[in-house]
């Protein structure tokens, strides 16, 4: 069990990488990161930044033997992940930190109905009959607001619509009442709409059950209206963090600020927008140094070096990795 | 510029596209797909992707067009170029003749639209030699201006498509439209798959030749603030019908339809809590197998009414006159007005990095 | 970001033969099926270098011999060498695998594009003639067909050919069908790029790599199906050395003279295998949905 | 209701090939040099014998009264007297295709058993030593020619070893069970006949081992590929993100969806094998309809060919009616597009 | 357990393939006359004497016949007492009736009795042949399979007027020491005992034959015992049984020969010097040996050894390729490409084709080998559509005539016998007096002096008549090989 105020994800300066021909992915370059109990944590940065392999780092779901750690470390529910036996692991999937993915489409088993899905993962990790699970089934279903959750137990995924899949998702990631939701996406594929429907949800649900969310996703916009704190991403690294309001209003890092510049809301209409110039690293030759090195109009000579991720100012709850930022332009000891 | 180069053609009436500034005239456009075949080839059903659209785009401005996903907005765009016959309605204006060069489209996905074995070059100038013949060093040339207008190197041309990022190849695919110089381009979602970054260097590419060419653009796209950003005038498409039309000003800082409403009440907006005060609704875009009879928006508006049994025509709005609204109510519902912007255009200036990087 | 500065053509070529050297050590049995292919396709061509026997020579006093220094594989039952005999079949089998896959792989293909493009009644007509053609009874087809226009090499690789024809058909249809609506195709359509340019410009290329993957798996497939037909005595004819047919005669001898039915089996297997390791691993790799991410 | 819309949409094509199917065959035949008269009469008949059994068999009709001919006895399920064995072609085929079909139902039953799990750990393991190792062995399978192996399987486990029997369905001597299905294996059951049980499963192992081998490489190569592709579905990962072991993802989640695109293969395959069958027959003197067409075409018996044509177009379609009702089962997604 | 193996009242008999027809009126095929042959008795039947066969006749429903001096017309009075599997005495009617069958059904056992016009039974046991012109043979082709005697109630399974036919070829309604028991398609065949048998009873109470299609699987399952003869083995294969403990191989010189047939009226073959030079290419102890395993012997003229009217005098070609060479630069005629058509019916045939192929290869002539189904082949034949085409001829009744008369009659061109299209108005006055007059001694003048002009013309090349081998298991006692009688075995007097 994890101590009270333990992080239930606590990645520090984590490196990881997917060997191929010749070289390696460096997919994450310095991920630190941590969730507290009860907390909505929001993870940003634009695509192949490394997301999606943080969150499912967290569950170790990656491809055995596909990938390697070369640094930091990492910690979920108190425990070193890389130590858990796999026959653990399985336990604390679904029951401890549960998962929800972007693609609602194929996300659930096809040929399988969604009572037999959900049912499965009750059954896993509770010690149900299956009219009990069912029925525990039924009354997560109508607490998503389903109006005919019998009949969606009964139902197939192709027969549901986009955001009722996504509830089912909900709905099984908060069934065996874990003490994490890990939602990568979650909103993506759907219309605004729907959007909005589903984050209502699963913030009313987290808030009710004091159940921990790491929320993942591109758009600033989402998790600033969400998020207790937010972790920005760019090339594998977490660049900058802090609370929310602190990032979004007055963002340190010099790619923060860009790319909320970037972003046509706000802007004047027609006027031309503030892009950042080129595209993201090729991740198996990142650029040594600050990772933003070459895409930064501030840039200095310092920048030849990696700079990690520390605070800003005391209290020392805004951190962000740039020596612009960091007290003496050197690197931190 | 003459408006028929088809002498068969019906002359072009003066209150349709016949105004001088009208370069695509819409009238009624319907789309049906059939759906299946019985065992006499039959379809069993149709799709009604497209329900009677109209609207006039004028030259050398931004249509915007935003709507939820089904709604028909690609339908309408591949109708527009021809792409999907027209199961109703017309379709008039300068673009729209024999002469494909006219009108260009350019896709969501700059992978899939381009093609994986043709060199860069080839790919710029493939509508050019669609239409006649030109000696290899004409075409080449035609593509290193091209590439340039948009950024693209020199050395690019001679590469494959996938050797280049997503924004890379979305000025791939914008060279392309431009190469038979066309009046009118139609973008489908063209920065939905970039990123946010990428997104500003496109979006800023569009509104640069478009500025220098003088065209017209048709812009879908699901983004709200992409459309607010482009477009001068928007049309807010709901199951394959114009819903609300009027400039991008008016109606996305005050809709009218409800379903414009619910549309702009959903956009997240930077650091604005979300509001749960609204009951949640589980509804979604209703089956475009078999339309509503009454008004297409019945089924989830919060505002429903007796006469809301009836179709609803896309009328003048009464206040101004100058936005269009497919509701009758649309004058009785409270005001919703959003800002303009909520956080300030620029991001909060970063003098000390300025004067550090000039160190 | 893409470089700006190319490398140089010698370090590029170098470094792409490093890249499939990679790639190859990653795949073994693909490996091993080109190096198979390598060595049937060097007895092909060098036959007459390799024998050192006249395939066709009998000699009725060294009849059945046992494999020895003399004769590496023994001699059949008229006194000629095995091992020249599968030497000079390499050049039919390898020429028959080709032959078939270019006949079907060509007139299927096509007719699979042409069908798909022009859809409508035409489509609907061939593919029911193609479906027809795939539930007739493949063998039967061919030794009627065989029967019909009288046996020999040539009529039996036709035969064959026209029993694998539906399958590129269907194939190419699909190829053509899903790449129909891709973006690319859809962009050239509306610049006013006519059916068949499309064909040949966007769709032949891009539909290209399945069929010549079908077709490597076929060329196994149609080695296997001559030998067969050759088997039953309605493939290739005496004398010509052919392995199915060496194996046909070698059957009557198979308990006393295991190297001559032994061999010529053996050289089908291997050779097919080769074809088949090949096309698998050319699958894996020109498959979209397995390809690593980069 | 979507099963009377498959069964429906098949028996009209059941129509359509059994048309072409006859047609083809009809025109083939009649391409064929070589005078069923004359072969009928025998070697050393007269001319006017020759002519006169001509005119019995209706040779001397225009060939398209000839196909009306035998598509109206087709009809009333009259395929033709044979040439050969002077009996009525469906009588022959009642007695040799039960043994082939049983033949190939035991094959396919053991290249699935094994070519199943097979392709399964190939996939789960693959580019490891196992999946090597179980693509070199499916390889081998469907590069094996099936003549050659049956001839071997005989030498060394008949002639060498002992162990099987070299030839036929049953014991010489030993009645055959009394004929329920035709299928030596089933009847011996249902009549309690143990002895004869044994002596059939005895003589179908090798055969059905040959013949299956082959459909093994095809079955776990399918598998294989079909496998990798589900294992890289989204809804693999929610099953283990839910927390599931990973063979019950493997089995209970990856394993169905990867059946479904396999079903074509396997329908198809079952096909092939009645085809097949004709070499294995061949070789094992299985009285089978393989080594009936075989020695129907050599005879230029036209009116057997074409019953085993017919015949076995007819089996291919209810097969593929059979996987189209199996797919009915295994994959709701069709199901639901039917009933909407 | 299976039943067969090893037990000494049940008889084995391993065949290549199903025989197509059980009826004696229409199979001509020796396949089917292994089983046909002691179901079915006949009036007269092939001598046996000191455990030899011998290819002269003695009654067997018949006690005596006569011959009226015009030879047209043959009475013969029946032994009495013999009796069809159903209890039914054999009677004249009944010999009447099979004759009459066999004259309607008009097949290739017909063929025997080109004159014969009318049968009478004027009593019980008195039946009277009468022919249309003098058949010299005649009595000897009432030993063939065909002439058997059938009981005439299988009228009652005629269907559609087919005199039975369809029933009678998976049945048997014979006299002879057995009757079929059961056929199981592709399987076996199984005789049993005629209950009603009118001589020694059988010592087999069942005789199975099983049809295994792989000479090789055949070869195996004799020497493992579970069958006890094997039929149709390749020589090597019956080379290599010889050593094998348990199994004996038989070698009788039997009548049945193998030659080549040289298509006369086609191109260059037309050519008489031609066909001689072939004839001198061949080498026909090479192919014996090589071949053969040294178990033939080459043919002197169409006549086989054994056969009366064999002629020891008559030329013999041998192998001789200059002179082939210098006949065939005589001939003037360029003959560059020749076919040659073949089947895999007999297994020695395509090594035959191969060494002819080099033969010819030495004198400048290729040789194209075509393979057909025989049926194809057949047909070919038929049609005269070949140059050089390979057969086996075996009698079917022993007399010169199954020889002369069928290979040289130009009005038996093609498929009936006359497979080279020879054409020679002499031979053929010679031969068809041999065939009407009833003294042997005068047939034997005509026939001599007819194969002196038929080898002089080099029509076929006569390559070999080949012993009959025959494998079986030691303990198979009683076996007696007759050359009119291949693959036919005395199973009703054999024992174990
Ligand atoms: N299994 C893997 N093998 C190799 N590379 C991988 C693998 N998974 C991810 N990567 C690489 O790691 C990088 C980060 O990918 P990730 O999926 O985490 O991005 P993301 O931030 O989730 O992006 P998106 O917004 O597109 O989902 C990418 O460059 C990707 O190509
Ligand atoms: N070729 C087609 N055949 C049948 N139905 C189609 C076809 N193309 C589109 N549709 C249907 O038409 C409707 C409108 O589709 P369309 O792609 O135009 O929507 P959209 O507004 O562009 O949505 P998105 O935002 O997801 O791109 C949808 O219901 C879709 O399923
Ligand atoms: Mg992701
Ligand atoms: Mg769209
Ligand atoms: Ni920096």
């Amino acid at each position: 069990m994890t101590a009270p105020g333990e992080p239930l994800v606590d990645f520090h300066d984590l490196k990881l990488e997917f060997p191929i021909y010749g070289g390696a992915i460096q997919a994450l370059n310095g991920v630190t990161l941590n969730v507290g109990q009860g907390e909505i944590v929001g993870v940003v940065g634009e695509s192949g930044c490394g997301k999606s392999v943080t969150a499912m780092m967290a569950l170790r779901l990656l491809p055995e033997g596909g990938y390697r750690i070369t640094g930091g470390s990492a910690r979920i529910i108190g425990r070193d992940l890389q130590a858990i036996p796999e026959r653990d692991m399985t336990a604390i999937r679904g029951r401890r930190i549960a998962m929800i993915f972007q693609e609602p489409q194929t996300a659930l088993n096809p040929t399988k109905k969604i009572g037999a899905q959900m049912i499965q993962v009750i059954r896993r990790h509770q010690d149900l009959d299956h009219d009990a699970a069912r029925k525990l089934a039924l009354s997560l279903l109508s607490q998503m607001w389903i109006s005919e959750p019998e009949h969606v137990l009964d139902a197939y995924p192709f027969a549901l619509s986009g955001g009722m899949r996504q509830r089912v998702l909900i709905a099984m990631a908060f069934s065996c009442e874990p003490s994490l939701i890990i939602a990568d996406e979650p909103t993506t594929a759907l219309d605004v709409t729907v959007q909005k429907q589903v984050l209502l949800l699963l913030r009313a649900k987290a808030k009710e059950r004091g159940v921990a969310v790491l929320l993942i996703s591109h758009d600033m916009a989402v998790v600033s209206q969400l998020c207790d704190r937010v972790y920005v991403m760019y090339a594998g690294q977490v660049i900058e963090s802090g609370p929310t309001r602190d990032v979004i209003t007055s963002p340190k890092h010099p790619y923060t600020q860009a790319l909320l510049a970037a972003t046509p809301q706000g802007a004047a209409p027609g006027a031309t927008l503030r892009a950042i110039a080129g595209s993201l690293p090729n991740l198996v030759t990142p650029p040594s140094g600050c990772l933003f090195r070459e895409r930064c109009d501030v840039a200095f000579a310092a920048c030849a070096r990696r700079p990690a991720l520390s605070a800003i100012a005391p209290p020392a709850t805004h951190l962000s990795a740039c020596w612009l930022t960091q007290q003496h332009g050197e690197p931190a000891p | 510029m003459t408006f028929s180069d088809d002498p068969t053609a019906r002359p072009p009436t003066p209150d349709e596209a016949d105004a001088p500034d009208v370069a695509l005239s819409l009238r009624e456009i319907e789309v049906c797909f059939p759906l299946g075949q019985d065992w006499r080839g039959r379809p069993k059903g149709y799709v009604h992707a497209v329900n009677g659209v109209t609207v006039d785009v004028l030259r050398g401005e931004t249509l915007g067009i935003v709507g939820e996903s089904g709604c028909g907005k690609s339908t309408l765009a591949q109708a527009l170029v021809g792409l999907v016959p027209l199961s109703g309605g017309t379709l008039k204006g300068p673009a729209t003749h024999a002469d494909a060069r006219r009108m260009q489209m350019i896709f969501q996905d700059p992978q899939s639209s381009l093609d994986p074995r043709m060199r860069v070059w080839r790919i710029i100038t493939e509508p050019l030699s669609a239409q006649r013949r030109m000696s290899k060093d004409e075409l080449r040339e035609r593509a290193g201006q091209l590439a340039q207008s948009v950024g693209l190197r020199p050395e690019h041309l001679d590469r494959f498509a996938h050797e280049f990022s997503g924004g890379q190849r979305q000025r791939i695919a914008i060279a392309r439209a431009l190469a038979p110089d066309p009046e009118v381009i139609i973008l489908d979602e063209p920065t939905s798959a970039l990123d946010v970054s990428v997104q500003a260097q496109i979006l800023n590419l569009l509104l640069q030749v478009q500025r220098e060419r003088g065209l017209t653009y048709v812009f879908i796209s699901h983004d709200v603030s992409v459309i607010h950003h482009v477009a001068k005038r928007v049309a807010v498409m709901y199951l394959g019908q114009i819903v609300e039309l009027g400039s991008s000003e008016a109606v996305l800082a005050a809709p009218r339809h409800p379903y414009t409403r619910a549309l702009l009440d959903a956009v997240p907006r930077m650091m604005r809590p979300l509001e749960s005060d609204a009951p949640i609704d589980a509804s979604e875009l209703p089956s475009n197998r078999i339309l509503p009879s009454g008004c297409f928006f019945l089924g989830r508006c919060p505002f429903a009414t007796k006469g809301c049994h009836e179709a609803q025509t896309l009328r003048p709005d009464e206040g101004t006159g100058e936005v269009l609204v497919r509701c009758h109510r649309a004058q009785d519902l409270p005001p919703l007005v959003f800002p303009p912007a909520d956080l300030p255009g620029d991001a909060p200036a970063h003098n000390s990095t300025q004067k550090l990087a000039q160190d | 970001m893409i470089r700006t500065h190319a490398p140089s053509r010698i370090a590029k070529t170098l470094e792409k033969g490093r890249y499939i050297a990679f790639r190859l050590r990653q795949r073994p049995l693909m490996t091993v099926g080109m190096a198979i292919i390598l060595c049937v396709v060097t007895a092909a061509v060098f036959a007459p270098l390799i024998a050192h026997y006249d395939p066709y020579a009998i000699n009725l006093r060294a009849r059945l011999q046992p494999p020895g220094s003399a004769h590496w594989f023994g001699t059949d039952e008229v006194g000629r060498d095995i091992f020249s005999r599968i030497v000079y079949g390499a050049r039919q089998s390898v020429s028959i695998g080709i032959f078939v896959v270019l006949i079907a792989g060509g007139v299927g293909s096509t007719l699979g594009g042409l069908s798909a493009m022009i859809g409508g009644w035409t489509d609907t007509a061939i593919m029911r003639l193609m479906d027809v053609l795939l539930s007739f009874p493949s063998l039967v087809l061919i030794m009627a067909l065989a029967a019909a226009l009288g046996p020999s090499l040539l009529n039996a690789m036709l035969a064959i050919a026209i029993v694998r024809i539906p399958f590129y058909v269907r194939l190419a249809r699909g190829q053509t069908l899903s790449l129909r609506s891709m973006d690319y195709v859809r962009a050239a359509r509306t610049f006013g790029v006519g059916n068949w340019r499309i064909l040949r410009w966007h769709i032949a290329p891009n539909a290209l790599s399945p069929i010549i993957v079908q077709g490597t798996l076929d060329l196994g497939g149609a080695i296997l199906m001559a030998s067969a037909l050759s088997f039953i005595g309605l493939g290739a004819q005496q004398p010509t050395a052919e392995w199915g047919a060496m194996v046909a005669t070698g059957r009557n001898f198979i308990l006393d003279q295991w190297w001559y039915s032994g061999f010529p089996g053996f050289a089908i297997l291997i050779t097919a295998m080769g074809f088949n390791l090949l096309g698998d691993g050319l699958r894996d790799i020109l498959d979209p949905k397995q390809k690593e991410r980069q | 209701m979507s099963i009377t819309v498959i069964i429906r949409k098949r028996l009209g094509f059941l129509v359509l090939v059994v048309f072409g199917v006859s047609v083809i065959t009809f025109a083939i035949s009649h391409m064929i040099p070589g005078d069923p008269a004359r072969l009928m009469a025998g070697e050393r008949a007269d001319a006017a014998t020759v002519a006169h059994m001509r005119h019995q068999l209706g040779l001397d009709l225009p060939l398209y009264t000839q196909y009306f001919r035998y598509a109206e006895a087709l009809v009333h399920g009259d395929l033709g007297t044979s040439i050969r064995t002077h009996r009525p072609v469906l009588d022959d085929i009642r007695i040799f295709f039960p043994a082939t079909l049983e033949l190939g139902v035991v094959a396919l039953l053991f290249a699935t058993a094994l070519g199943v799990p097979l392709g399964v750990l190939s996939a789960v393991h693959k580019n490891r030593l196992i999946d090597h190792i179980s693509r070199t062995l499916a390889v081998t399978g469907i590069s094996t020619p099936a003549f050659w192996l049956g001839l071997s399987a005989i030498t060394l486990f008949y002639g060498k070893l002992g162990w099987l029997p070299g030839s036929g369905r049953i014991a010489t001597g030993l009645a055959p069970p009394e004929h329920i299905t035709g299928f030596y294996l089933i009847d011996a059951l249902l009549t309690g006949n143990g002895a004869a049980f044994e002596s059939a499963l005895r003589h179908i192992a090798l055969p059905a081992l040959t013949l299956g081998f082959v459909h093994l490489g095809i079955v776990a190569r399918q598998i294989r590929s079909s496998m990798l592709d589900a294992m890289g579905e989204d809804y693999v990962r929610t099953a283990r993100a839910g927390g599931l072991a990973r063979w019950t993802v493997i089995l209970n989640h990856a394993l169905p969806n990867a059946l479904i695109p396999s079903l074509t293969v396997l329908g198809l395959a079952f096909g092939d094998l009645l085809y097949g069958a004709v070499l294995t027959e061949t070789v094992f003197a299985w009285p089978g309809m393989g080594s009936y067409v075989v020695k129907s075409i050599q005879a230029l018996d036209f009116p057997a060919v074409m019953g085993f044509t017919v015949v076995v177009s007819i089996a291919y379609v209810l097969v593929n009616l059979a996987v189209d009702l199996l797919y009915l089962v295994l994959d709701p997604r069709i199901r639901w597009r039917d009933a909407s | 357990v299976p039943v067969a193996h090893g037990a000494s009242d049940v008889l084995v008999i391993g065949k290549a393939e199903d025989p197509r027809t059980l009826d004696p009126a229409v199979t001509m095929a020796n396949n089917a006359w292994t089983v046909t042959y002691p179901v079915y008795q006949r009036l007269v039947r092939y001598q046996t004497k000191d455990g030899k066969g011998l290819t002269t006749v003695e009654g067997e429903l018949a006690k005596s016949w006569t011959v009226s001096p015009d030879g047209l017309v043959w009475t013969f009075t029946l032994r009495g007492g013999q009796k069809f599997d159903d209890g039914t005495p054999v009677t004249a009617q009944a010999v009447k009736f099979s004759f009459d069958r066999l004259l309607a059904i008009k097949q290739g056992p017909a063929d025997a009795f080109p004159s014969l016009v009318s049968i009478d039974a004027s009593n019980d046991t008195t039946v009277k042949f009468t022919l249309s012109k003098p058949f010299a043979p005649f009595l000897y082709t009432l030993a063939n399979d065909g002439a058997a005697i059938v009981n005439p109630k299988i009228a009652a399974h005629a269907k559609n007027g087919d005199r039975a036919q369809g029933w009678l070829s998976v049945h048997s309604a014979g006299s002879g020491a057995y009757r079929v028991a059961s056929w199981e398609k592709g399987q076996n065949i199984v005789l049993e005992p005629n209950p009603y048998y009118g001589e020694t009873k059988p010592a087999f109470s069942k005789v199975i034959f099983k049809m295994i299609g792989e000479a090789s699987a055949r070869r195996l399952q004799l020497e493992s015992g579970d069958i006890d003869i094997a039929e149709n083995l390749p020589n090597d294969q019956l080379d290599a049984l010889q050593k094998t403990p348990g199994v004996r191989v038989g070698e009788y010189p039997s009548l049945s020969v193998t030659y080549l047939y040289l298509n006369n009226k086609k191109g260059a073959l037309a050519n008489r010097d031609v066909r001689e030079a072939i004839s001198y290419a061949i080498d026909y102890k090479g192919i014996i040996d090589g071949i053969l395993s040294g178990q033939a012997e080459q043919m002197r003229g169409p006549i086989p050894d054994g056969m009366w009217g064999h002629d020891k005098t008559v030329h013999q070609f041998s192998h001789d390729v200059a002179k082939a060479k210098a006949l065939l630069k005589k001939s003037g005629v360029s003959v560059s490409k020749l076919g040659y058509l073949y089947a895999t019916r007999d297994p020695n045939w395509e090594p035959i084709g191969l060494a002819v192929q080099a033969n010819l290869a030495d004198i400048g002539i290729k040789v194209d080998m075509e393979n057909l189904a025989y049926a194809t082949m057949r047909d070919r034949l038929g049609k005269g559509d070949f140059d050089i085409a390979i057969g086996n001829w075996a009698p079917d009744f022993s007399d010169p005539y199954m020889y002369m008369n069928y290979w040289f009659d130009s009005a038996r061109l093609g498929l009936p016998g006359n497979r080279a299209f020879y054409v020679n108005p002499k031979v053929d006055k010679l031969i068809r007096k041999a065939a009407t007059l009833t003294k042997q001694s005068d047939r034997l003048a005509l026939y001599q002096k007819a194969q002196k002009i038929v080898v002089a013309d080099a029509a076929y090349v006569y390559l070999f008549q080949k012993n009959a081998r025959v494998a079986m298991r030691t303990n198979l006692k009683g076996f007696v090989y007759n050359p009119m009688l291949d693959e036919i075995y005395n199973i009703a007097t054999m024992h174990k």
